[in-house]
This record gives C-alpha cells, sequence and structure tokens, in this order.
C-alpha cells in the first residue's frame, strides 16, 4: 500500500514525549490519591445513617458516573473562568479528574463493604469496637483488599482517560502526540509509539499498585490466596 | 458560521445517539462475550491458557481505546484488509471490552470463597457445571456494581469512534458547537443524554442487586 | 493510477474535516459549507463526479489518503516542508492569513508587546508551530494549546484566554459571542498556503488538480469561494501568479 | 406481659443477668416465647435443648445482636431492652463467642486478639501481645501466634475466638456451642479454662449438645423447648428430669 | 517408601479405601506422617485424635482435595495419587461431608441437593425432587425444602449437607465432624440414618470427637497422633485402650 514507516521524525521528539509522559503520571498521581480517599468517605456517607449525606453521596456518583468525563472537565474549566476564578490547565485538569474517580471508588468501595459478612461485624461488636473502630478494622481494609483488583483497574483506566485533558491545554503525553503528528502528519508512527508508552505507563503504575498490594495486604503477600 | 441552535441540530444530535445506542450495543454483546472468555482463561487450570489472557489484558488494558480504533481502523487497512468504519469500531470496542470485563470477572469468580469450590467438586460435578451452577451465581452478585460502573463507561467511550469517522453523539455534538460556539448549550445538552441513557441502566443494576441480596447471604 | 481510477468510478472520494469553520462546518439546516466544501463540490461539478464525503478529524486526514480511504483530502492543509515528505500537495488554491488576536481594551501592537503573555492556539496547527518556535528563540510568550477552534475560542470568550493565534475569521468571532471581550487583530503572523492533499506518487492525480486550480484562481471562482467564508480576498500574489 | 416494676438496683444480691418474659419472633415465626432466666455473679448457666429452640437467639439477645419484641433483660446493671442503652457500654461487660467462629480472615491470630484490647481498652501494642500470647497458651494455641485463621483447623479456629474474647476480660462470658468443633482432649482443656474463670468470679451463659460437659460445669440449666423455658434448675435435672421432653432429650443422648 | 505393586483388583476382596505409607506436608508443616490404613466394604472406619492431629487432611486426601508427597491411595479400585486420576469418576464414587457445611447459599436447601443428581447423574428433575425430599425427612429437616441456608440454624445447616451428600448415593462417604453442630437428639437419628447406611453396604470414614458415636458405629477406630496412626483396631480399643496417648485423649472426654 505504499505506506513506508518512518519512525525518526516521532523518536526525535522524545523529550517532549517524556515531558507528556511525565506529566500524565502526575495527574494520575494526584487523581488517585485524592480520588481513593474521597472514595472512602463516599462510600460510608452512603451507607451511613444520615439520609441527606447518603442521597448526595447517590447523586454524586450518579451525576459523574453517567456523564462523560470530557464534559465534566469543560464544566469545571470554563465554569470557573466564567466565574471571574482562573486557575491553570493542569489544576483543573487535576481537579476534574479527581472529582471524576472519586466517584466511581465510591461505587466500588461500597460493594467491597457490601460484601463483608454480618457476622464479622457483630463478632468485632461484640468486643465492644467503636462503630468507627469497627469500619476500619473489619470493614475497611478487608474490603479494600477484596476490591482490590477492581480498584486498580479504575485507577489505570483513569490514567488512560487523562488523555482528553489535552482538550483544556494540558500538555500531557496524548497533546503532545497530537502536537507531532499535525506537524508531522507521522500518524501511525506517532500513536505506535504513544501506544508502547502507555502499556509501559500502565505497566509501571500495576507494577507499584502490586507493590503496594504487597506492603498493604500482608495476609495476601504470605498466603497468596484471594480474601 | 454562527446561528442559533434550531430543530435540525437537536436532529443531528439524535442522529449520532442512535449511533451511540448501536455501538454500545455491538460492544457490549462482543465485548461480553469475549470477556466472559478471558475471565474463564484467567482462572483456567491450563497455564498456557492463564498466560496467554493474562498478557492480551495486560496489553489492551495498557492502550488507550483512541489507540486501539486508530491502529485497528488504519492498521488493517495498511495491511489491505478495508473493512468499514463500523465494523471497526464494534471489533475496536470488543477488544477493548474485553480486556476489562475479563479481569472484572476473574476478580469476582476468584471471590468465591474456596469451600464452595470444594463443595461442589466434591459433589462429583464438571468443571463447567461447578461454574455455571455454584460459582457463577454467586460471582454474578458481587460482579453487578463493577460490570455496570463499565457498562456506563462502554457507552461514553464509544465517542471515541469518531476517529474513525463515525457521527456518533459527542461528534455531532462537537461538530454543531464548531458552528455555533455554545460550548455549554451543546455539553449541557450532550451530557443530559448521555446521563438519560446511563442512569437508568444504572438504576436497573442497583435493583437487580438489591433483589440478590435479599435473596441471598452475603459471602464469609 | 488513481486518476484513471477516479474518472472510471465517477465518483471522488474527498475527505475533509467538517468542524472547522469557516473551512468546513454544518449550516443551520446541517448540510455541509464552507469554503472548503464548496471548492470540493466546484471541482468535481468540473470534473463531472459525483462526491462522496469521507468524513475525518484532524488527525486522521493524512491516515485517510495513505490507506486509499480517500482520493483526495481538502482541509486546510497548509503546506510545510515537513509534512511534503509524507503526502504531496497540490498548487495552492487558497491561503490563511494568521493573526494575534487579543482584546480590544489591551493596548498590543507588536510581538514585543506580547512579551509575558500568554497565547492560546488550535494544537498542531502552523500557528502553533510558527508561535512555539518563535517563542523558542526568545519570544517571551507562552503557548497554550488547545485541541480544537471551538475549544480556544470558548477559552477566549470565557476569559480563560486573552490572546489567540487563529485566522483573523475566527477572531471577530470572539466579540460576537461575548460583547464584553471584543477582539481584534492585533499582530501578523504569516500567510500559510493551502493546497490539497493526495497520496505520494500519484503525478497525473497531482498535474490534473493543478490545472483545474489554476483555471479557477484565473477565473475568480476560488477567490468568490473565498471572500464569502473569510470576508478578505485572497493574498495579492496568488491572484497574481496565475 | 409482666408488670413492669424494675428490682431494685444493688449490686451484691442482683441477677447479672436477667431475662425476664422475653418474646422475639421472625416474621412469622415466633423463637421466644416468653423466656425468663437469671444467673447469679460467678455463677455458669447452660442453655440446652433441641436445635432450632431458640437458644442461639436467647444468647443473642442478652447482647443485644437481636432487639426484642416484649420482656426485659437486664445485664450488669443495664437494662438491655432501653433503645437508649450505650452499647459499647454492655459489650465491654459482655463477651461473646459465636457458634461460627467469626475470626477477621485479614489478620493473624495475634491480631484477632489484640484488636480489641488495644483499640478499645487502650491497653499498649507490647502488653496487649504479652497478654494475647498467655490466652493462647491456655486455650492451647501458643505456637499459632503468627497464623492466619484460614491456616488453621476448625477446632483450632474455635479456640482462637474463645481467646479473643478472654483477652478483653469481660464480666460475663456468651458462648454459643464453642466446644462443638473441639475434641475431648481439648473440651477438656478449654472445661479448665473456663472452670478457673468461674473461680475468678467470671459470670457465664452458655449454649451447648455435649451433656458431660453441662454437667461438670453447670450451677444452672436452662432446657429450652419451643422458644420457652421449659425446665430449669441445678445440673442435677439431667440426670433427673421432671418433664418427658428433658427426658427424652438427656435420654436420646449418649 | 512401599514397594509400588498395585493390588489385585478383586472388588470382592481388595478393600474400599486404603491409604499405604501417605506424607504430606503443608510447607515446613509435616501433617501426614507415612499414614496407612484399610477400610473393607461396608466398614465404617472413625478417625480420632488431637486437634490439628490430622484427620481432616487425611480425610481430604482420600478425595484427592490435597495431593500427597508420597505413599498411595487407592479408593475403589482408583489410584488416587495418579496424577492422570480422572477426578469427577472417583468423586462419583466419594461423596464428602465437610466440617463446615458449606451448603450453596445462592440455592434453597431442595436446588443444594437436587443440583448433583440432576446435572451429574441426569436423574430427571421430578425424581431428584423425590429423593431431596426423602434424604431430608432422613435427616429430619422435611419441612425446610425450600428454605435458604441462612434462614436455617447451625444443626440444620449440617443435616442439610449430610443430606446433599446421601443424595448422590456414593460407595464410600467421607465425613468430617459432621454431627459438631448436632444435639444429643439429632446425632442419635442421624446416627440411625448412618446405621441403614452402613446395613445397605456402604463404606464409611469419618472424623469424629463424640466417643459414644464412634463406640457405637465403628466398625475400626483409627487414632491418629502427630500425623500418624499411633493406634487402629476395632472399637474396643477406645475401652482399653494399648498407648497412654490413646489413653489421655479418651480419659479426658467424658
Ligand atoms: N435471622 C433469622 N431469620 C429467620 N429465622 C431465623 C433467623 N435466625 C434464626 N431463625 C430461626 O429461628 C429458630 C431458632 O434459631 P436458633 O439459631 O436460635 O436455634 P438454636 O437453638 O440455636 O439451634 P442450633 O442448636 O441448631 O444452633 C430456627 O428455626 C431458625 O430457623
Ligand atoms: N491449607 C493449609 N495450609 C497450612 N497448614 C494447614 C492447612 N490445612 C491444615 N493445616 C495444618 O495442618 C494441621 C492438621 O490440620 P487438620 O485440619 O488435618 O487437623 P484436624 O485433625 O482435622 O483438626 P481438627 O480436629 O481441629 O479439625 C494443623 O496444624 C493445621 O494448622
Ligand atoms: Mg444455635
Ligand atoms: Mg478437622
Amino acid at each position: 500500500m505504499g505506506l513506508e514507516l518512518d519512525f525518526s521524525v516521532v523518536l526525535d521528539r522524545w523529550q517532549s514525549l517524556l515531558d507528556g509522559a511525565a506529566l500524565t503520571l502526575e495527574l494520575a498521581f494526584i487523581a488517585v490519591i485524592c480520588g481513593a480517599l474521597i472514595g472512602a468517605l463516599g462510600a460510608i456517607g452512603r451507607r451511613g445513617g444520615n439520609v441527606l449525606i447518603a442521597r448526595l453521596c447517590g447523586a454524586y456518583v450518579e451525576g459523574i458516573r453517567n456523564t462523560p468525563l470530557l464534559v465534566q472537565i469543560f464544566l469545571v474549566y470554563f465554569g470557573l473562568s466564567s466565574l471571574g476564578l482562573k486557575f491553570s490547565a493542569f489544576t483543573v485538569a487535576a481537579v476534574a479528574l479527581t472529582i471524576n474517580v472519586g466517584a466511581y471508588t465510591t461505587e466500588i468501595m461500597r460493594a467491597g463493604f457490601d460484601s463483608i459478612h454480618k457476622g464479622q461485624i457483630e463478632a468485632a461488636e461484640g468486643l465492644g469496637l467503636s462503630k468507627a473502630q469497627v469500619y476500619w478494622h473489619v470493614v475497611l481494609w478487608p474490603a479494600i483488599e477484596r476490591v482490590y483488583p477492581a480498584l486498580t483497574s479504575q485507577f489505570v483506566l483513569l490514567m488512560l482517560a487523562s488523555s482528553v485533558t489535552s482538550q483544556i491545554s494540558a500538555e500531557e503525553l496524548t497533546a503532545v502526540a497530537n502536537y507531532i503528528q499535525s506537524e508531522t502528519y507521522r500518524s501511525f508512527e506517532t500513536y505506535i509509539v504513544v501506544a508502547l508508552i502507555y502499556v509501559v505507563l500502565s505497566f509501571i503504575m500495576r507494577l507499584g499498585f502490586w507493590l503496594l498490594g504487597l506492603a498493604l495486604f500482608p495476609r495476601r503477600r504470605r498466603l497468596g490466596t484471594p480474601l | 458560521m454562527g446561528g442559533t441552535l434550531n430543530l435540525n441540530h437537536l436532529l443531528f444530535l439524535g442522529h449520532g445517539a442512535l449511533w451511540t445506542i448501536g455501538l454500545s450495543v455491538i460492544a457490549l454483546i462482543g465485548g461480553g462475550a469475549a470477556g466472559f472468555l478471558i475471565a474463564l482463561c484467567r482462572v483456567s487450570p491450563s497455564r498456557l491458557l492463564r498466560i496467554l489472557a493474562a498478557t492480551y489484558v495486560q496489553l489492551i488494558q495498557g492502550t488507550p481505546l483512541l489507540v486501539i480504533m486508530f491502529l485497528s481502523f488504519f492498521g488493517l487497512a495498511a495491511i489491505g484488509l478495508n473493512i468499514s468504519p463500523l465494523l471497526a469500531a464494534g471489533a475496536s470496542m470488543t477488544i477493548f471490552v474485553a480486556a476489562y470485563l475479563g479481569e472484572i470477572w476473574r476478580g469476582c469468580i476468584e471471590a468465591v470463597p474456596k469451600p464452595q469450590w470444594e463443595a461442589a467438586e466434591g459433589l462429583a460435578l464438571s468443571r463447567s457445571q461447578r461454574m455455571v451452577k455454584v460459582i457463577l451465581p454467586q460471582a454474578i452478585r458481587i460482579a453487578t456494581p463493577p460490570t455496570v460502573g463499565f457498562m456506563v463507561q462502554i457507552i461514553k467511550n464509544t465517542s471515541l469512534a469518531s476517529v474513525v469517522g463515525f457521527v456518533e453523539l459527542t461528534r455531532s455534538g462537537q461538530i454543531i458547537n464548531n458552528s455555533l460556539f455554545e460550548p455549554f448549550l451543546i455539553y449541557s445538552i450532550i451530557a443530559l443524554v448521555y446521563f438519560s441513557l446511563c442512569y437508568p441502566l444504572s438504576r436497573l443494576s442497583r435493583r437487580l442487586e438489591r433483589t440478590a441480596l435479599q435473596k441471598k447471604p452475603a459471602l464469609a | 493510477d488513481q486518476l484513471d481510477d477516479i474518472m472510471a468510478a465517477k465518483k471522488i472520494r474527498i475527505s475533509t474535516d467538517l468542524a472547522i469553520p469557516p473551512s468546513g462546518m454544518m449550516d443551520g439546516s446541517m448540510k455541509p459549507v464552507g469554503s472548503d466544501v464548496e471548492t470540493a463540490e466546484l471541482l468535481a461539478k468540473d470534473l463531472g463526479l459525483e462526491i462522496e464525503w469521507v468524513q475525518t478529524t484532524g488527525a486522521t486526514r493524512i491516515p485517510n489518503l495513505q490507506t486509499n480511504k480517500a482520493d483526495i483530502v481538502i482541509s486546510t492543509l497548509s503546506v510545510t516542508p515537513e509534512r511534503a515528505k509524507v503526502i504531496d500537495f497540490t498548487a495552492p488554491y487558497a491561503a490563511l492569513q494568521s493573526v494575534v488576536g487579543g482584546l480590544k481594551t489591551l493596548d498590543v501592537k507588536s510581538w514585543d508587546d506580547l512579551k509575558g503573555k500568554t497565547i492560546a492556539v488550535s494544537r498542531g496547527t502552523t500557528q502553533d508551530t510558527a508561535l512555539t518556535n518563535r517563542a523558542k528563540d526568545g519570544g517571551g510568550f507562552n503557548v497554550a494549546r488547545y485541541d480544537d477552534d471551538a475549544t480556544m475560542v470558548t477559552a477566549a470568550v470565557t476569559g480563560q484566554a486573552d490572546f489567540v493565534a487563529t485566522s483573523a475569521t475566527i477572531v471577530n468571532q470572539v466579540g460576537v459571542k461575548n460583547p464584553a471581550r471584543a477582539f481584534e487583530p492585533k499582530v501578523l503572523i504569516t500567510t500559510f498556503d493551502l493546497a490539497m492533499g493526495v497520496k505520494k506518487g500519484e503525478p497525473r492525480l497531482v498535474a490534473r488538480l493543478n490545472e483545474w486550480i489554476a483555471e479557477n484562481i484565473k477565473n475568480g471562482k476560488l477567490n468568490a469561494i473565498y471572500k464569502k467564508y473569510h470576508g478578505t480576498d485572497l493574498p495579492e500574489n496568488m491572484r497574481g501568479a496565475s | 406481659m409482666n408488670a413492669h416494676t424494675p428490682p431494685p438496683v444493688s449490686a451484691g444480691t442482683a441477677p447479672v443477668v436477667a431475662l425476664r418474659n422475653v418474646h422475639k419472633s421472625f416474621g412469622p415465626l415466633k423463637v421466644l416465647d416468653g423466656v425468663s432466666f437469671e444467673v447469679a455473679r460467678g455463677e455458669v448457666t447452660v442453655l440446652i435443648g433441641r436445635s432450632g429452640s431458640g437458644k442461639s437467639t436467647a444468647l443473642r439477645c442478652i447482647d443485644r445482636f437481636e432487639t426484642i419484641d416484649s420482656g426485659e433483660i437486664e445485664v450488669c446493671g443495664l437494662r438491655v431492652d432501653n433503645p437508649q442503652l450505650d452499647l459499647r457500654a454492655l459489650r465491654l461487660d459482655v463477651g461473646i463467642v459465636f457458634q461460627s467462629y467469626n475470626l477477621f480472615p485479614h489478620l493473624t491470630i495475634e491480631e484477632n486478639i489484640t484488636l480489641a484490647p488495644h483499640s478499645v481498652k487502650k491497653v499498649p501494642k507490647r502488653e496487649a501481645k504479652t497478654l494475647a500470647a498467655r490466652v493462647l497458651e491456655q486455650v492451647g494455641l501458643g505456637d499459632k501466634l503468627h497464623a492466619y485463621p484460614e491456616q488453621l483447623s476448625g477446632g483450632q479456629q474455635q479456640r482462637a475466638a474463645i481467646a479473643r474474647s478472654l483477652a478483653m476480660q469481660p464480666k460475663v462470658m456468651l458462648f454459643d456451642e464453642v466446644t462443638s468443633a473441639l475434641d475431648p482432649e481439648l473440651t477438656g482443656e478449654v472445661l479448665k479454662v473456663i472452670e478457673a474463670l468461674a473461680a475468678d468470679g467470671m459470670t457465664m451463659v452458655m449454649v451447648t449438645h455435649e451433656m458431660g460437659f453441662a454437667r461438670g460445669i453447670a450451677d444452672q440449666v436452662v432446657f429450652m423447648h419451643r422458644g420457652k423455658v421449659h425446665e430449669a434448675g441445678p445440673a442435677d435435672i439431667l440426670s433427673s428430669p421432671a418433664t418427658p421432653e428433658l427426658a427424652q432429650f438427656v435420654g436420646t443422648g449418649l
């Protein structure tokens, strides 16, 4: 078909690709940390006794889960500036991604909480543990351990989805790729190289989560069995 | 250029929404079936199958859908297979969804307590019977929330099919916006359409999940 | 040979992006319009061919050619030597005048006045390349890249950006959308030639297209189309060259 | 219904656990049908009865894992049927070991045991560990400190669960068939542990099917039948039952 | 190691279950240390021993839930230690009931019971249901056909699990402390069921802590101690143990 691949033009721009990849990871890192926190609180709020809080958490989850990330990003970015608040694209991207991943985490964590057997909670209550202590020791950690694969998948997905923040001028990996490919018209080469970089990035993330899992869940480390 | 939103624009959006629905259905059916196979391979006794499935999952989960779309549409064309945009988008979505659902479902299958596997084994049920009658019914309940969470993502991810020339909901919105320059209005409408597509799905699944909970105890 | 194939099929597949006004867009009744669209329609009519539109986005204009999903691309392709290595260009059929536009209330007249400012552009456009190079050579301003013109204009309308680098036509759009933030052209960047793109190694097709372009520049039809959508005539040198 | 006059609160003589005319249904199923009995300080009360007769439910009501429909329950001076009851205060006084062991699967045995003393009673980590080692030794599991529950056999898991409860040093202990999974030798060991606890003034209520065990330890035997206390009295009633139901129950045993 | 000459297959005289010098470790922990015993057709063998002595593990090895490190296991003419063994063939012949009941929580009791006969042995649904009703009646749960496991008390769940295994009419039944959660009355009932099975020619291996039960039912008693068969013989050895360990074991029981 006369399509000759020439990667040199793309690879010559490795410096920008590296910068883009670094920014992608940075965005993902911030969003995962803050989002996981929001998710844990959201799940507790959703199952807690306060109807108003439970409703609010539910609305948050549904609102975010059922609309595209791109729209959420636009609303935060242009919404804030219409109100006269001007933040850098990076800040807005990080905030929007955090809000987004927080909703997904809330939902996954709730499922984890629901999978904890009543008998476990009764045993802890019988030992006199306070509600918070029961949540922390007997519900939260085993739940996280159980949904850990789903959670980490979601987080890697977030990293890949962060590519849409290129739309509001965050210079992450996809933005760099689009720039390179429209400058050189070497679309195939650019996309193949970028695909490989994303694979490497997600591999790095998975490796990180695996190591984190070993540190967080000693039982799994020693026995190797799912909870 | 310019002008205001009119009925034609809305019809155009509606047309885009139809494509979004169509592509989602293809992705759910194709990706669901393939994902189920992947999940089974991931818990299979055969080491080879497990490794193959794991490699597939790793590779696909590490690549943005946009890139998969691009490479399968133009990549196949480059080696002489000129497939239609619908086929390319459907194939890409299937490839993508299978990797994620496969992995989600594997986790749910493994979450069924080991004694349940043993009890089924002790009754001489074959591997497939154990799966179908004992493990999967229990895994499904655990699987419902993450699966629905992902199904909704599928619907939204179909927007990336615009790269292969598909004019679905997001793309049609973009086209309208780029002549009207009313991003707020247009994207709010798009958000609303997506919400009305996705929300009933979330609700339905929650109901199913609740009835399943009433019928069956939580896992030990 | 592609020219023979096209003439035999009585149909030409033209790839264009319908989300880049005023070159390609939808009108109120969702029909494709714009300067590129009208140019393509004129071309097809003159050659006695039927048009098959191949919807595309910025990123897929070129792969559409390379993988034979389209015969030609008419979609604001600016000619650069870098790009000419990948596809063949015809002679220019139009030109794009790029300017840096800014808020009317700001007193900016030259590149020096832009020091320390942030200029919004559409990512990967020739304006982007030009500004990025200038910034690297001590231009003293920042570049904020958006994915398309619409987002860039929205950024300007809502106050995220005070300067945009784009065509003069689009600069004027900002004030239309938000009268409180009227923009005007401030500094001329450069004028780019726009050409049609053809797959590499089709000299007969290029020759035929060049012939048609020369003819229609001479008879003023291309200028008329350009003026209709962009509000100005084609540059002097281009009209004179023919 | 009883007259609802609360008894005078006088720690010396008041029973540590008292059920008065307790009723409880699960939907249409009447599980407790006017149950009353009292447990004095330092006394071991054994609940016996057929499967489904409501023994576990009665025990769970004492620790407010089930709310009752009517009647009164008093434990260590606390009115358990009071909806405003401070549950944690109740559970500091009451230890419970369930029929299914409910060890926390993600924690080692040591962590299972130190969890409550450390986080509820603020015993320092180091002391809690010493405590854990001691109670595990008591139940014959000194070498399983760092094992996870799933690595233990059923009997070992049940003993660990008992140790976990003992570590909180409660005033009243409730046991629901804790010896079910234990072999005779270990049953004997646990019996000794429980006897030692009784000597220390621990009040206990236990459900068991081991009649020999009941004979050996019980100060009071409560025989439940269809949600009612059918017969109650000192351990002797097992040898000379007054009702034909109890006679049949112990008779068909071994 | 034994000489690996398989015994002549002659259904009449060959033992139905035979363990020969079986070794099995979990990591560093030696759980079975040269275990050998044989079970003849129609014979009831009772495994006794302290918690952790390897009884459950021995039972699990017979049904290949654990692979062994060395030695031979033969069940109904099948070499269980053969890695190429057809597991389903083995499990059609062998029924097993676990210490923890493991009923399928998403199925009713009836569905739990009909599942295997219907899907493995292709018994028609209708017949399978009749069968389910019959075996449930046998264990005294005739009225719980349509209940879900969680709606039953512990004892009821264990009986349902036994019924589920009985419904497959296997040639050998393995029971791991199936009576642990049963009260004396029901233990008696199950004992009758098991006796009837023995009379039908059913071969059984069971782990139990109920010495009375063992005395009543066992043709052979195998006493395990630290992973070894420490003493074995007819039920009489419980009354007159030859080793001090067995004497202590039964002595401390009641
Ligand atoms: N949560 C519940 N919902 C409905 N019925 C229940 C529930 N818990 C127990 N039951 C029923 O209440 C009755 C009494 O149960 P309980 O567990 O108190 O019996 P038990 O005397 O402890 O029996 P076992 O000796 O078998 O443990 C049983 O028929 C049981 O099926
Ligand atoms: N999967 C396993 N991994 C590691 N150790 C195990 C495992 N299963 C059992 N063990 C250990 O093997 C030993 C024997 O266990 P087994 O379950 O056979 O004992 P048992 O005689 O049945 O005891 P019990 O009467 O308490 O049920 C125990 O020390 C136990 O901790
Ligand atoms: Mg009970
Ligand atoms: Mg055991």
